[in-house]
């Protein structure tokens, strides 16, 4: 074991195995019995509600919802050196990631609080 | 193997990506070719970090990420847009402007 | 940090495994005829990207490429592509007559092109980053820089994010013009006018069976098409519930007979 | 390789303009979050004019004495930084002032009022009724202004990569919020967004292989990278070279990658169209500027055949294509693909006159263009955009002055002497034939492009004095003191710059310094 990234490796087998394995044998013992039912969103016939948008899949609420998650996931991208190497940075980094965190978060999020993007109705 | 392996197979991505843009018409398979010419860009930016020494390299990479994710909300938004407008993704149907 | 620098049989065998799928993938994101086949070939790319990050000693990159670029924004990818239909193939007419064959050509112009160059590069030795890694530490190395020579970037970036969020904003998030109508409400609407003013039937309940698509009787026998979702019933998917009503019946008959045995 | 953290170096007097601008657009956003929505129009519109001017007056006080490069070579704000930031602030608050515009409704006329609603349908219809306004276009027209600030000011290739998007993605936006033909405008956000991103790709794996042969992003490494030869790296140069010029050839719309320009142009609220063509293409150029004469001049004679066939096909394709044009928002496009045809030739001059000529020109330019697309969205027919040029016919009969400052505005984009069209394509060309054969070529056919455009344009003039109206109630429309001080402004320096050329020619030969 010289290499760090072996059991790493080992791992990964281990469950790519599991899962070929396992979507396998469902694929072979399991029953197929087609029915259109399960194609819909919900199996047992209830109309979503509220109704997708002039007849999308999905309400596009659940875009927004995703959209402002991608922007607050990057803003930990940042987060994480920072709170790694913060002894050695100083306050010239504290006041830039201050700086940072008002623009991209606290600004954004009010804005998006104030017009209603986080209400789920 | 050398590191040049790398860039070749950054180059090989970028293409594909390239010809994913011209030759595909649905605009979100277009766009992921748009985000695979990036990715294709940061695997050469991260090899060249290597080679030189630097962590710049990384850096940068970094920012791509970044700004393709800023860049992906978006153009995602305008897709959803026009796709709730005309309830089509494909950009041969985005034909009121012509040419 | 000027000696040549050594890559290992594992790292040679692991990118002689992985770059031919990736490969592979991206060319996927050419053929593939859904969109879902699309993002998902995509998806694999930047895993195997990040991967090869983290082989090229970008531990944080690779883990971001993977939590934020495949976790992240594929997946928003993947949503949209659920949002639009999943199955929103892309028609193959050629909008310009001899396009696609001109795309081919400049494509593989590009490929060659782009290897030919690298092929002619001759590399001298190249440093690598494992010193840098191990005495400043790769995150640390990466902090230093992003607050300090790319300090104006780092910030700037968030104009970029604000810009995003104000974006999905205006072209997504439909502001309510009304509030939203509570039970209160509907009772009153139900009434006002003045039809099923006390909801809708329940769909049928038999002894034997009970479920959404078959629909309840009336007093009379009859069916109350009321009494299933109007989705079920254009997908003529309703059940019939005489086979439970005779079910029911039956039984009925053979407690009757039972009693007088 | 840094082994102790250092903070770099800031010149706050260098940046100030940038971050007015940007602190506006911030505010601006806080703003859209807390303002009442009746009172936001009014607010977002005072405080970027504000923004604005105070970003020129910082500029104007602060930054012309502090030359420097700053934030470890990320900002270079040299002359040329300088005077293309002062030309964007002055296009940034004219393109407010257009897209304020109410014409006598009570919000800004060329928005929609929902985003979000699709169009024609009830829900947008109500949120017409309920009085929305999709107030946001104000901040994130300052981004975009910020974005093109950095992005002329920028020293190394990854900022520039930034600066792009962060010019670019609020534009994307804005392209897609007209509020009449809404479905064209959104087919035209698509189109832009998607070649746009297609175009930083370029750039950004150019960039990449540029990384690789110089080991750095500053254009001044890369520089001192090219002088010194890198030995087995050599056959990366060029194509890296070619492949971030093509990201920023998009940009200003060269052939062959200017099919998005027609269609981006067209759908876009006008407005917006006329900040888009004037801003976007001073920024690009501003970046092509830097990087080819700060970059990589060094190798200039392997790309300049290219860069050249480019600018005469840009020429040519521009100036004929738009003879066939019926529409005037195409028309326009076509002409500003012509246009940047024109600012490559003085670009290839490789001169400090050519330096000169081109901003004087990208300022000249952007001037007039912000005046005519305000004047194509005052005139109407039944409330809508009349931008079918037969609907022009006869328009100077009913709207004398108006279609006088129109046909004045055409002349500049054709040249003729006594505009600053005119004072511009001499700025530009004169150096260029200085610089050898192929700057002779190059202008011999920019001036048979020009004579080409010439001919369209009078032919709209033409359209406008000479023929019948085919329907009487193509109108201008009531305009107020907003839109009617972007034309005036666009249209006396179109004037003055044509007559007295002399100051600002000065001005922008003092700029034509860049700190390497």
């Amino acid at each position: 074991m010289t290499n760090p990234y072996t059991p790493m490796l080992i791992l990964v087998a281990l469950g790519a195995g599991f899962v070929i394995f396992s979507v396998g044998l469902a694929q072979i013992v399991g029953p197929k019995r087609y029915n259109r039912a399960k194609a819909e969103a919900y199996e047992c016939g209830i109309q979503p509600s509220p109704q997708a948008a002039e007849g999308g899949r999905f309400p596009i609420k659940y875009y927004l919802t995703a959209m402002l998650f991608i922007i607050f996931d990057i803003e930990a991208v940042f987060l994480y050196p920072y709170a790694v190497a913060f002894d050695q940075l100083g306050l010239f980094t504290l006041l830039a990631m201050f700086l940072f965190l008002l623009n991209a978060f606290f600004i954004a999020d009010a804005y998006v609080w104030k017009r209603g993007g986080f209400e789920w109705d | 193997m050398s590191l040049v392996n790398y860039i070749y197979l950054s180059a090989i991505l970028f293409s594909i990506g390239g010809a994913v843009v011209l030759l595909r018409r649905n605009a979100i398979i277009v766009f992921m070719g748009v985000e695979l010419m990036l990715n294709a860009a940061n695997l050469a930016f991260i090899t060249f970090a290597r080679m030189h020494g630097q962590l710049d390299g990384q850096v940068i990479a970094l920012f791509v990420m970044v700004v393709a994710s800023a860049e992906v909300v978006v153009g995602l938004a305008i897709i959803m847009a026009i796709f709730r407008s005309r309830r089509s993704a494909s950009i041969d149907n985005a034909n009121l402007l012509k040419a | 940090m000027t000696t040549p620098l050594e890559i290992g049989a594992g790292e040679t065998a692991l990118f002689w495994i992985l770059a031919p799928i990736s490969v592979i993938a991206a060319l996927g994101l050419l053929f593939a005829r859904k969109s879902v086949h699309a993002a998902l070939s995509m998806i694999v790319v930047m895993l195997i990207a990040g991967v090869f990050y983290i082989a090229n000693e970008a531990p944080f990159v690779g883990i971001i490429q993977i939590v934020v670029y495949s976790g992240a924004v594929m997946m928003l990818f993947l949503f949209v592509v659920m949002l639009v239909g999943r199955d929103a193939s892309d028609s193959l007419i050629e909008t310009i007559r001899g396009q696609r064959l001109a795309t081919v050509l400049v494509t593989l112009g590009l490929v060659a092109l782009l290897t030919v160059v690298v092929g002619q590069v001759t590399w001298g030795g190249a440093v690598g980053l494992a010193a840098t890694n191990t005495e400043t530490g790769n995150v640390t190395g990466l902090a230093y820089l992003i607050f300090g020579r790319y300090v104006w970037i780092f910030e700037v970036s968030a104009l970029l994010l604000i810009t995003a969020a104000v974006a999905s904003m205006v072209l997504a998030h439909r502001t309510r013009l009304a509030p939203p109508p509570n039970q209160r409400a509907w009772a009153a609407r139900r009434f006002r006018e003045g039809k099923h003013l006390a909801g809708l039937p329940a769909p049928g309940v038999y002894a034997r069976h009970n479920a959404v698509d078959t629909p309840a009787l009336l007093p009379d026998g009859s069916i109350s098409e009321l009494s299933v979702s109007r989705v079920l019933a254009a997908r003529s998917q309703v059940a019939s519930p005489e086979r439970f009503a005779d079910a029911q019946d039956e039984i009925e008959r053979e407690i009757e007979e039972g009693s007088e045995r | 390789m840094p082994t102790v953290f250092e903070a770099p170096e800031i010149n706050w007097a260098a940046i100030a303009p940038m971050l007015v601008v940007m602190a506006g657009g911030l505010i601006g956003i806080v703003v859209e979050a807390f303002v009442p929505r009746r009172r936001r129009h009014s607010v977002q519109v005072a405080l970027s004019v504000v923004a604005l001017v105070l970003a020129f007056v910082a500029l104007v006080t602060l930054t012309v004495d502090n030359r420097v490069k700053t934030l470890g070579g990320s900002v270079v704000m040299d002359g040329m930084s300088v005077f293309l930031q002062g030309s964007l602030i002055v296009f940034g608050l004219l393109g407010v002032l257009t897209m304020a515009e109410k014409f006598g409704g009570d919000r800004p006329d060329a928005f929609t009022p929902m985003g979000a609603a699709i169009p024609g349908s009830a829900y947008e219809a109500a949120a017409d009724r309920a009085g929305l306004a999709t107030s946001e276009v104000f901040p994130l027209a300052l981004f975009s202004l910020s974005g093109m600030m950095m992005f002329v000011a920028a020293g190394d290739l990854i900022t520039m990569f930034v600066a792009l998007e962060v010019l670019s993605l609020p534009l994307y936006v804005l392209v897609g919020l007209a509020r009449r033909r809404r479905l064209l405008s959104q087919e035209a956000s698509l189109k832009y967004f998607l070649l746009g991103a297609f175009a930083s790709a370029f750039f950004l794996f150019g960039s990449a292989l540029l990384y690789g042969y110089a080991a750095t992003t500053d254009l001044d490494g890369i520089a001192a990278a090219i002088t010194e030869t890198r030995p087995g790296l050599e056959p990366l140069l060029v194509p890296a070279i070619l492949l971030v010029l093509v990201g920023l050839l998009f940009k200003v719309g060269a052939v062959p990658f200017h099919s998005w320009t027609p269609d981006a142009y067209q759908g876009a609220p006008t407005p917006v169209t006329g900040f888009m063509a004037a801003a976007t293409k001073l920024a690009a150029f501003g970046a092509i500027l830097r990087f080819v004469y700060v970059g990589v001049e060094g190798t200039r004679w392997s790309w300049e055949v290219g860069l050249a066939v480019i600018a005469a096909l840009t020429m040519v394709v521009g100036a004929v294509l738009s003879v066939t044009q019926t529409d005037i928002k195409r028309l326009l496009a076509y002409s500003s693909i012509a246009h940047a045809g024109f600012i490559l030739v003085g670009v290839l001059a490789f001169s400090t006159l050519g330096l000169r000529g081109v901003m004087f020109y990208l300022l000249a330019y952007g001037l007039m263009t912000i005046a005519a697309f305000a004047i194509v969205s005052m005139v109407r027919q039944g409330g809508t955009e009349a931008t079918q040029l037969s609907q022009w016919a006869g328009l100077g009969q009913r709207h004398p002055i108006l279609a006088a400052t129109f046909g004045f505005l055409l002349l500049a984009f054709a040249g003729i002497p006594l505009t600053s069209g005119f004072t511009a394509k001499f700025a530009a060309f004169a150096p260029a034939i200085e610089s050898g054969t192929l700057g002779v070529v190059l202008v011999v056919i920019g001036v048979l492009a020009s004579a080409v455009t010439a001919f369209v344009y009078v032919r709209i003039i033409v359209l406008m004095y000479f023929s019948d109206a085919t329907s009487e109630d193509v109108v201008a429309a009531e305009a107020s003191p907003l839109t009617t001080a972007a034309v005036a402004v666009g249209a006396v320096a179109t004037v003055v710059l044509g007559i007295v050329p002399g100051p600002v020619l000065e001005l922008a030969a003092q700029a034509s310094e860049l700190i390497r």
